[in-house]
């Protein structure tokens, strides 16, 4: 049977790319953050995850709203990134898991789950930084991409991310092969980047939140969409990715590591690694 | 599970991208993913009126692309994740319309930032 | 409050539209399937509709297996027709009710109903033939398209779209304008085009089918997709959009009218009124 | 609500395009879909070799659309819903391809059609 390794909670800021790209990770600005990625590494080798099921939000790169997904489950043999416009070098292919892949869809479907699956996918920075910061040298092992739409509200509530991500990790705790599964939840924390209050960051709520993530992340479930604007700003409701990410640990989590710095770019980010209680 | 939509309410400084604003900005923000393509972007560069005309824009919303103000942008039904494209292809990021937005200079800015993690 | 006058089901074969651009509707093999659109009509007139929901499957007009919906729902000012390929004249373009659509995609992803948005959104046969049956001159009301998916499995199950039909129902009576809304259900019945099972129709399940539709639509949801696929063909899972239309309307129904037809085409081609009771 | 997904079963005569059919026809279905446009049919017609090379259909589909044989379209991942605009654009209607595919003639399929309903 398979089993989920662990699991990750990682800013994409674009402002990480870059600096990865002109290798600025050591400059006082960056390391702060870049300093956390090497404890992370070394515990990733250490519980070798052999394919990633990563909770992403598509920044305009492969969804526009002329056909807006709610949920979007990846089923392709490799993964694109593209030129988003802005400047971040173009990543290589990534390798996908079609198998898990339709695992994943199969359970999803049956469990009520209103899918949109995509067996060509452009993923975007929010893909591709995760991946790139956890393995510099090239991920080679296969990816099953779920993309959460933040950018058109409304948003799927906590709650339904949250049962998401828990039946995710139902199917792959159903699948019969030995795979070991690592799962990102990539976006955030809290964060603004449009209107008068561009710059938002709210320090206290994040680290509320990554509290009760870790010890009890149903109870999340009562801050409304609309409550995670507000608290957290209006990309702060990148969270989700992290929410879907935890419940797919399933009960309860060990913390492995946690760097929150504030700030990269406009963004409070954050790394946290956990590990299932066994 | 909630059997009713979410109350819209007012947070300060901050338009929730919802349907109607989705109906306002959707000429804009298509001509805005179309920036994913660099000869797209080129297009748009080398004649702003006749790209913006080509994707219907409204004179509201080529006033405000014109204008290079991010508020008065999502004010026309913009969405930020597609004004990022438009914005970093006029060689603005993040922390400059951050700084326009909020009135700062870009340095105030950041140090608003910095603030926020102490 | 806005209400649900009625729900019509029928068939959108291809053929029917051939014969109608060709005005062949008199003609002996298709007259019996023909004349039962004039006291459909007549029921139509009298029941004063201004507005249409119409659940219908997209034949790979509009989405393909990159970006494949379960749900979608469009919020589009209008709706184009276009070229499928197979030489069906176009259409003129729909007119959209984007007010309903969205107080319709709010209340289905409150409920957790993972859709698919889209402001543009090309309609094919399964959309236009119906409005081009059922209001010959044109529709001129606007209309609200929502399509399940039926080309790959796994398609949502009987239940899942009996569901997304009561709950569209409910957001339409929530609605604070007076708007009178006609639902349609486009497709079926049982027919098979593919494989060597094709020119498979089953009328002793699609009668039986139409009754319990009318009478107790909850206890379809006994059927799994496959048993449908079994038992109607593999695209008479186009019953689908007949359990969302019937779900709409909600409690008790008066069968206003039903017309039921072997063959057209490949199909077995059906148009039905119900009328809730007061 | 179910928690397991459905298990597949044999239906005979019945292949159901599920995620193995799809992986299995996606270039196949791609290029079908393409044919939405009538300059993309024109394509095919003018160099069948080259327009299934440039969607890089596997040698078994290429064979299986040169055959004009359904089963066999079908067989190498083709879903009947986009083959459609392949088989009308060669002229075949769906009549066709049912006697086709279950050995009759025409008139014995449309036959068996009408009986259905007796
Ligand atoms: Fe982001
Ligand atoms: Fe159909």
């Amino acid at each position: 049977m398979a089993t989920i390794v662990g699991g990750i909670g990682v800013s994409h800021v674009p402002a990480l790319g870059l600096a990865m790209a002109k290798n600025m990770q050591a400059d006082p600005y960056w390391e702060p953050f870049f300093k956390g990625l090497a404890p992370a590494r070394a515990w990733i080798d250490s519980v070798r995850p052999d394919a990633v099921v990563i909770f992403y939000n598509d920044h305009g790169l492969n969804f526009f709203l002329d056909k807006m997904p709610t949920f979007a489950v990846g089923a392709a043999p490799a993964y694109l990134n593209a030129d988003e416009g802005w400047g971040l070098p173009v990543s290589a292919p990534f390798p996908g898991d079609p198998a898990l892949s339709w695992r994943i869809i199969n359970h999803l479907i049956a469990n009520e789950f209103d899918l949109t699956t995509c067996q060509e996918m452009l993923v975007d920075h929010a893909f591709a930084l995760p991946l790139k910061m956890l393995w510099p040298d090239g991920v080679t092992i296969p990816i099953v991409p779920v993309a959460i739409n933040t950018v058109q509200h409304p948003l799927p509530s906590i709650h339904r991310c949250f049962n998401l991500g828990r039946t995710i990790g139902e199917a792959i705790a159903a699948d019969p092969s030995d795979r070991r599964v690592l799962v990102i939840g990539s976006g955030g924390l809290s964060h603004q980047l449009d209107g008068e209050r561009a710059g938002f960051i709210n320090k206290a709520f994040d680290t509320a939140f990554l509290e009760e993530l870790v010890t009890q992340p149903e109870r999340l479930s009562r801050y409304s969409v609309l409550d995670v604007v507000e608290q957290a700003g209006t990309q702060g409701v990148e969270l989700l990715m992290w929410v879907a990410m935890r419940a797919a640990l399933g009960g309860p989590v060990r913390q492995v590591y946690q760097n929150y710095h504030i700030p990269i770019s406009n963004t409070a980010a954050c790394l946290l690694a956990l590990e299932p209680s066994r | 599970m909630m059997t009713e939509p979410q109350t819209p309410r007012a947070i300060s400084g901050t338009i929730v991208f919802d349907g109607a604003e989705a109906m306002k900005g959707y000429a804009l923000n298509k001509m805005c993913y179309s920036f994913n393509d660099a000869a797209n972007r080129a297009a748009f560069l080398a004649d702003e009126n006749g790209y913006c005309n080509r994707f219907n824009l409204s004179s509201g919303q080529i006033e405000a692309v014109k204008s290079r103000n991010a508020l008065s942008m999502i004010r026309a039904g913009g969405n930020i994740y597609y004004l990022a494209k438009l914005i970093g292809m006029l060689g603005l990021n993040v922390q400059d319309i951050g700084a326009q937005q909020t009135g700062l200079s870009v340095d105030d800015f950041k140090a608003k930032l910095l603030q926020a993690g102490l």
